[in-house]
């Protein structure tokens, strides 16, 4: 009875809340159109920040400590996802498939998925692309392998992984530092060194992307006879 | 620019239904699926607003990839604790009432 | 700022005593009472060297900022010497007893920490400077207090424990509640001798009664006047030296101590008599007077009928003080001493019985006399001195009281003086004649060998000292120094335009 | 006008998506319907003028996700009310 | 000088948790022991920096806002860092004692404790709106990974509660973002401040949505429901970082928005409203706490007691004198500091006591007031701030608060002062009377390391201490920007 009446209170809320939102809404589109300073900014800034697609610009030069922080997120997930992982063997034999025609197309398909991503990369710097699409579609060819159960050893929780989670993380970091170390502020580039460093560290990104992103897709507990392995109290 | 304005509101309503998606269902996944659509809507309202104000801006799709890449991060986070919370309880929900009074 | 280092160091000798004791481990009892003992005697010495020095009219403070707009500050002016002497003085023969008392039992580490806190936390309040400072150390008596207490750990003690805390802090917010209004309004007002609010605003006088109100009852509950007095008897259930402690040196005497505070050097007593707020004051202590002795005259259990006996004469503190003039005035405070003198040693002495005797109850005492002569003795001068004999301690506060209340216009309050000595002869005069006239019945409930003496010589003794002061102080009240001369001269300074 | 036409159908079919992913009584239609919806997201995000999104959109919210969620949704079936290990 | 200083607070965590991810738990223990007195050292040297020469800008990568981002390091913030570099670095150390080597899992505190210390860096210094999502993220996700660690079931099912609640409340303050930016064009808190200086409905919705979502992940009443049981299941040093810290961030986010925006937006109702919640929260989370039968439900609902009075500020810093305001947001101020020292001091005793009487319930504490003195000592020094009693800091911010609703006129939030403190006794001295009760037989306890017992009496002693220190300390928090900007 009270779980209905909350329920009912919930709902009533999300109704309302709708509706201030498309009331704000209202208010906010009936605004003039004005020149968007920030817009503006960004492309009188452009030249100086060593790439040419204003997105990438915004990310991993004026906007970069979003970027880092970002990753960090994504790091923690991926430590807390193989701190979870209770599996000791990696190759799930249910989920091999058997069927020869799709091998054949996986192998096709893995070698094709990895260079479209090396492409998205290398083309982020001047058009749509970077170093998060390239670093997803790793991720995907690799649930695609893993799902056809080709061996993934450096997927084992150990040294490898974690080092591979972290890759280009600390090369963002250390790039980072460097120009605080020059003098300037944290996360400034040597002047001309821009574009250089930012390919590096968009490089090492998809590699880390993709190991995290698969990593979480790996670590989700597989086997129903695992050990339940709880901590100690407090 | 009215095009945009309808993104717009798409995004709105489904701020709504996300929330109330994430609010109401017990089931844990769809209330990971009600986020997901929570976040898109908000993600179309950064992106719309002010295109349809402005036109494109660059700022804020690099501000939608990164919320994109926090959404999925915790997206898949949650996936793997909701999946361990099943292999050791078996229950796909958390349970509700008298939690506060272990 | 000179003089600086004096309250300080005043503060710090038990604060740091109670830092040690509480960093030594249980076992170690003799460090433990060398490290008591000379702190207490330090102490004594700091008091009494400061007390020569603002005789001789120097000054010893100091003062800061602690919040915006609020200073912490400390003072010794007259009356904070009255106070502080009375305390220092006492927590040198409470120590004594105590080392005495809980010979052998457990917890002693825990229990002379809190016991050092809790004085350190009176010398607080009698050298506060202003009111705030006075809250500050006002709130740490009730939180050191408390373990002790509770220090027995029976059900018992925790319900007496749970209701003192619930009193006090109850208390306690309530005074903040009237600090914060009275800051709010006036600001932040250093105690001074004629106090502070004689040129303020008519408009402001009815905040000014309330916030009277609320100080008082914030104050009343630890000075246990009617009906805010529940928490006192419960708290009997803790040793004996804590009631000594709550009884005649920190607890009730901090409440009294801060009506002091509040009537004089924050109010100014002729401000406080023409917003009328003094008239009610005295009735309620009246009332507390009267009430109180008639219900110690039907406790059966020793210490509660002493419980009893002290809501009265803290009572006749709050009396003395509610009757405008310098007599009542001399009268009050005299007796913030005089009565802690005296109820310290009946604590004392009712201690000696439980701890040698077994005895609780007053019917039990028959007999006592000749076999606890010292003790019974002092009971006795102490008991006399209660129902003000001359020329004991109470007669001297007695007949000032009854001069300050023909002085002030308030003539009903001298039947109730003696109607309340009538009724401490009644409950009083039964214990000493069945100590010294009655046989004794069978044997005692649970008798110990205590050393050569009648009992434990650091139980016997500081019981002796006492009782010996309580007839100094009464004989020798027109020497210079004595308790009634430092009165005299606080009050004249008081007094003054 | 018909770039608007198709926009709001684009919109409509968005939000039926939505809807269904919200709605669906079968969790595995669920989790398809929001496997489409991450699609047409893309969509919108190119008729937005935002290609960048689109296309993590399309790697993302349509590919990772959906297998993420289709995983999940195939675990939680293969086990129902299995685990007993309860510890504390 | 201050620039590095600045990189170098910025680098800290972040190098460190990647460091120690590559380490083994031990090893990682003692990087971390280097790192916690480098980042102590680095955040006491701003601190000082700051109280000398006052705040500045610090532009990251050397671009300005409102395109590029802006760190606010003033007063206030340095203070937070300061406070998070003394409570991180004592929970560290004593999470190096108090966990378990010997489970595998255990070696994933160290880079986790890590990141959250850099998500509340930046989230103190932050001056950008959107980074502030990012960096609530950063610290969301470190703690629900924290909460988590070991993957017990009971874990695992807070962790989910608190996980969903805080991404909610992410993502409402995150659409609050969106239509802020749709509206002044403007990402950085500043920037936004100043467009906003007439009242505008849209404005207006957005500080209330993003106080909504704050408000939840800061678990105010009713939002809470998700914070006992993650501040009960986790382990005692985790629940102190999360008690003591993490829970200020987003309210301290909340309170920097508010005061840059609420005032140009009329938006009384909602201080009050926010004002309401706060003290019924207070008066809640007491009563839960009395009611507990473990130990570390108690400190945990505290917790949501305490975060009530927080939200005090709200209605007294709205439409009130600006003197009345700047005392209710210095007692607000010394609130989160005072409870960030007290709580985490108190869950780490409460960690100590439980490992010793080897129970999670109150009734267990029998007779370790006569064995275990010194934790359970520590434990009634953090009780006595929690309570407000003086000299501790609680007190002073109690006191301040006190002012400053009687001096607005607004009385009935000191009555939820009063009636809060009095609460807080309550259920400190109902864990007083529990250790103080006698039992008969010999010590039956296990006597945890002295390290152990040390660490929460100094977090202890310094809650108590910051009242006596309290207008040193006020006065840095006020200080004015130096109007420098640091940038090449």
């Amino acid at each position: 009875m009270i779980e209905r009446a909350r329920q009912a209170l919930l709902g009533a809320a999300c109704l309302l809340f709708t509706v201030c939102l498309l009331w704000a809404v209202r208010h906010l589109v009936a605004l003039p159109a004005e020149q968007q300073a920030l817009s503006v900014l960004l492309s009188r800034w452009l030249p100086d920040s060593g790439v040419s697609h204003p997105v990438t610009a915004v990310l991993l030069n004026f906007r970069s400590y979003d970027t880092l922080l970002e990753i960090g997120v994504l790091v923690i997930a991926g430590m807390v996802g193989i701190s979870l992982a209770r599996t000791s063997a990696l190759e799930d034999p249910a989920m091999r498939s058997a069927d020869p025609l799709l091998h054949a197309l996986l192998r096709l398909f893995l070698p094709l998925l990895v260079l479209l991503a090396g492409w998205l990369l290398w083309a982020g710097s001047s058009r749509p692309g970077g170093a998060f699409q390239a670093g997803a579609l790793l991720a995907a060819a690799g649930v695609l392998g893993r799902l056809a159960g080709l061996p993934m050893a450096f997927l084992r929780p150990g040294t490898l992984l974690r080092a591979g989670l972290v890759l280009g993380f600390s090369v963002f970091l250390l790039i980072a530092l460097l120009g605080a170390l020059d003098g300037r502020a944290f996360l400034a580039y040597p002047p001309g060194l821009a574009g250089a460093l930012i390919l590096v560290i968009e490089a090492g990104l998809s590699l880390s992307i993709g190991m995290i992103l698969l990593a979480l897709f790996v670590s989700a507990p597989v086997a129903p006879e695992e050990d339940a392995d709880g901590g100690p109290p407090a | 620019m009215t095009s945009a304005l309808l993104y717009v509101l798409a995004g709105a309503l489904l701020c709504g239904g996300g929330l109330a998606g994430c609010l109401l269902v017990r089931h844990l996944l769809r209330r990971l699926l009600a986020f997901n659509l929570l976040g898109s809507g908000v993600f179309l309202l950064l992106v719309g607003l002010p295109a349809h104000r402005h036109g494109s801006d660059p700022v804020t799709h690099a501000l939608v990839l990164t919320g994109i890449v926090v959404a999925v991060a915790a997206t898949a986070l949650a996936l793997v604790l909701i999946r361990r919370y099943f292999h050791l309880t078996g229950r796909v929900s958390l349970p509700t009432g008298r939690q506060e009074d272990r | 700022m000179s003089g600086a280092w004096l309250p300080l160091a005043t503060l710090a000798t038990s604060l740091l005593a109670s830092l040690i004791i509480f960093a030594l481990p249980e076992h170690r009892h003799s460090i433990r009472t060398t490290v008591n003992i000379l702190a207490a005697t330090l102490k004594l010495a700091l008091v009494a060297a400061m007390t020569w020095g603002v005789f001789q009219g120097r000054f010893y403070g100091i003062s800061y900022e602690m919040l915006p707009g609020v200073r912490f500050v400390l003072r010794a002016d007259a009356v904070a010497m009255l106070f502080a002497g009375l305390s220092a003085l006492l927590w040198l023969f409470t120590t004594l007893y105590a080392v005495g008392y809980l010979e052998g039992s457990p917890n002693r580490s825990r229990f002379f920490g809190f016991f050092s806190l809790c004085v350190a936390s009176t010398l607080g309040i009698a050298l506060a400077g202003n009111l705030f400072t006075f809250f500050l150390f006002y709130e740490m008596l009730t939180l050191s207090t408390y373990p002790l207490v509770v220090h027995r750990g029976t059900p018992k003690a925790l319900r007496a424990g749970r209701q003192y805390i619930i009193y006090t802090l109850g208390g306690g917010a309530v005074l903040l509640l009237g600090v914060v209004l009275l800051y709010q309004l006036e600001g932040d007002l250093a105690f001074r001798e004629t106090g502070h609010l004689m040129g303020s605003d008519p408009a402001r006088y009815p905040a000014l009664i309330g916030i009277f109100a609320l100080l008082v009852a914030g104050l009343g509950v630890k000075a246990a006047l009617v009906p805010l007095h529940g928490w006192l008897p419960t708290a009997m259930v803790a040793p004996a030296p804590v009631s000594a402690l709550l009884h005649a040196v920190a607890v009730v005497k901090a409440g009294a101590f801060g009506i002091v505070r509040v009537v004089y050097d924050i109010y100014g007593i002729d401000f406080a008599a023409s917003l009328g707020v003094l008239e009610p004051l005295a009735w309620v202590a009246a009332f507390t007077v009267i009430y109180g002795s008639l219900r110690a005259l039907w406790q059966s259990d020793l210490k509660r009928r002493l419980a009893f006996s002290t809501v009265s004469q803290i009572a006749y503190i709050v009396l003395g003080i509610s009757l405008f003039g310098p007599l009542g005035t001399v009268g009050g405070l005299v007796h913030l001493l005089h009565q802690g003198i005296m109820k310290v040693t009946l604590f004392f002495c009712a201690g000696n019985y439980a701890e040698t005797l077994g005895v609780h109850r007053v019917d039990e005492l028959d007999g006592a006399g000749p076999r606890m002569p010292l003790t019974s003795l002092a009971f006795t001068v102490a008991a006399f001195g209660m129902i003000g004999i001359p020329p004991l301690a109470g007669f001297v506060t007695k007949w000032m009281l009854g001069r300050g209340a023909l002085a002030a216009d308030m003539a009903w309050v001298i039947p109730v003086l003696l109607l309340s000595s009538l009724l401490n002869a009644l409950y009083f005069l039964p214990i000493v004649y069945r100590l010294w006239f009655r046989p004794l019945r069978g044997d005692w409930p649970a008798e110990r060998a205590l050393g050569r003496l009648e009992t434990h010589a650091l139980l016997l003794w500081p019981p002796v000292f006492t009782a010996v002061l309580t007839v100094l102080v009464g004989v020798l009240a027109a020497a210079p120094f004595s308790p009634l001369a430092w009165a005299d001269l606080v009050a004249l300074r008081m007094y003054l335009p | 006008m018909t770039e608007l036409w198709l926009d709001g159908l684009l919109v409509c079919a968005l939000l039926a998506t939505a809807a269904g992913a919200l709605l669906s009584r079968d969790l595995f239609r669920a989790v398809v319907m929001f496997i489409a919806f991450g699609l047409l997201m893309s969509l919108a995000w190119v008729r937005l003028r935002a290609p960048d999104i689109a296309l993590a959109e399309a790697i993302i919210g349509a590919g990772l996700s959906g297998v993420l969620f289709l995983d999940a949704v195939s675990h939680l079936r293969r086990r129902p009310a299995g685990g007993a290990a309860e510890d504390d | 000088m201050s620039s590095l200083l600045m990189a170098g607070l910025l680098f800290t965590p972040l190098a460190w948790a990647v460091l120690c991810l590559l380490l083994a738990f031990r090893a990682a223990r003692l990087a971390s022991v280097i790192g916690m007195l480098l980042q102590m050292a680095l955040s006491l040297a701003l601190w000082a920096w700051v109280a000398e020469q006052g705040g500045f800008f610090y532009h990251l990568g050397g671009w300005a806002p409102p395109l590029g981002i802006g760190l606010r390091v003033d007063g206030l913030a340095v203070t937070f860092v300061l406070l998070t570099a003394l409570v991180g670095a004592a929970c560290g150390l004593h999470a190096g004692l108090y966990l378990d080597p010997s489970r595998p899992w255990q070696r994933y505190f160290w880079p986790l404790f890590w990141m959250l210390w850099a998500g509340l860096n930046a989230v103190w210094l932050a001056g950008d709106l959107f980074n502030l999502y990012v960096g609530l993220e950063l610290i969301t996700l470190a703690a629900v990974g924290l909460v988590v660690l070991g993957g017990a079931a009971p874990a695992l099912e807070a962790a989910l509660r608190y996980l969903f609640a805080a991404l909610i409340g992410s993502l409402a303050y995150l659409l609050g973002v969106a239509l802020l930016y749709a509206e002044f064009g403007s990402l950085s808190l500043v920037g936004v401040g100043e467009g906003a200086g007439s009242a505008s409905p849209a404005a207006s919705f957005a500080l209330l949505i993003m106080l909504f979502g704050l408000a939840v992940k800061a678990a105010l009443f009713p939002g809470h429901t998700w914070l006992p049981p993650a501040h009960g299941i986790a382990r005692a040093p985790v629940s102190a970082l999360l008690s003591g810290l993490v829970v200020k961030a987003a309210f301290y986010v909340a309170a920097r928005v508010w005061l840059e925006l609420g005032p140009a937006l009329e938006a009384a109702v909602v201080g009050v409203l926010l004002g309401v919640a706060g003290s019924a929260a207070v008066c809640w989370g007491s009563w839960q706490a009395l009611r507990q039968p473990q130990l570390k439900l108690v400190v945990a609902w505290s917790s949501v007691a305490q975060i009530g009075y927080l939200f005090l500020l709200f209605p007294l810093s709205h439409g009130v004198p600006e003197a009345v305001s700047l005392q209710a947001q210095q007692g607000v101020t010394l609130q989160v500091i005072s409870h960030a020292l007290a709580k985490s001091a108190m869950f780490l005793a409460a960690g100590n006591l439980i490992l010793s009487v080897r129970s999670k319930r109150v009734e267990a504490l029998a007779g370790v007031s006569r064995y275990l003195p010194l934790s359970l000592f520590s434990f009634g020094l953090a009780g006595v701030s929690l309570m407000g009693m003086p000299p501790s800091g609680g007190f002073a911010a109690k006191w301040l608060l006190l002012q400053a609703s009687l001096a607005s006129g607004q009385w009935w939030w000191a009555a939820v002062l009063l009636v809060g403190g009095l609460l807080a006794a309550a259920y400190v001295f109902r864990i007083y009377r529990a250790s103080f009760q006698e039992v008969e037989e010999s010590d039956p306890f296990y006597h945890p390391p002295r390290s152990l017992e040390i660490i929460p009496l100094v977090l202890a002693l310094l809650a108590l201490g910051l009242g006596l220190v309290a207008e040193p300390v006020l006065s840095v928090l006020g200080l004015p920007f130096g109007g420098e900007v640091l940038s090449p």
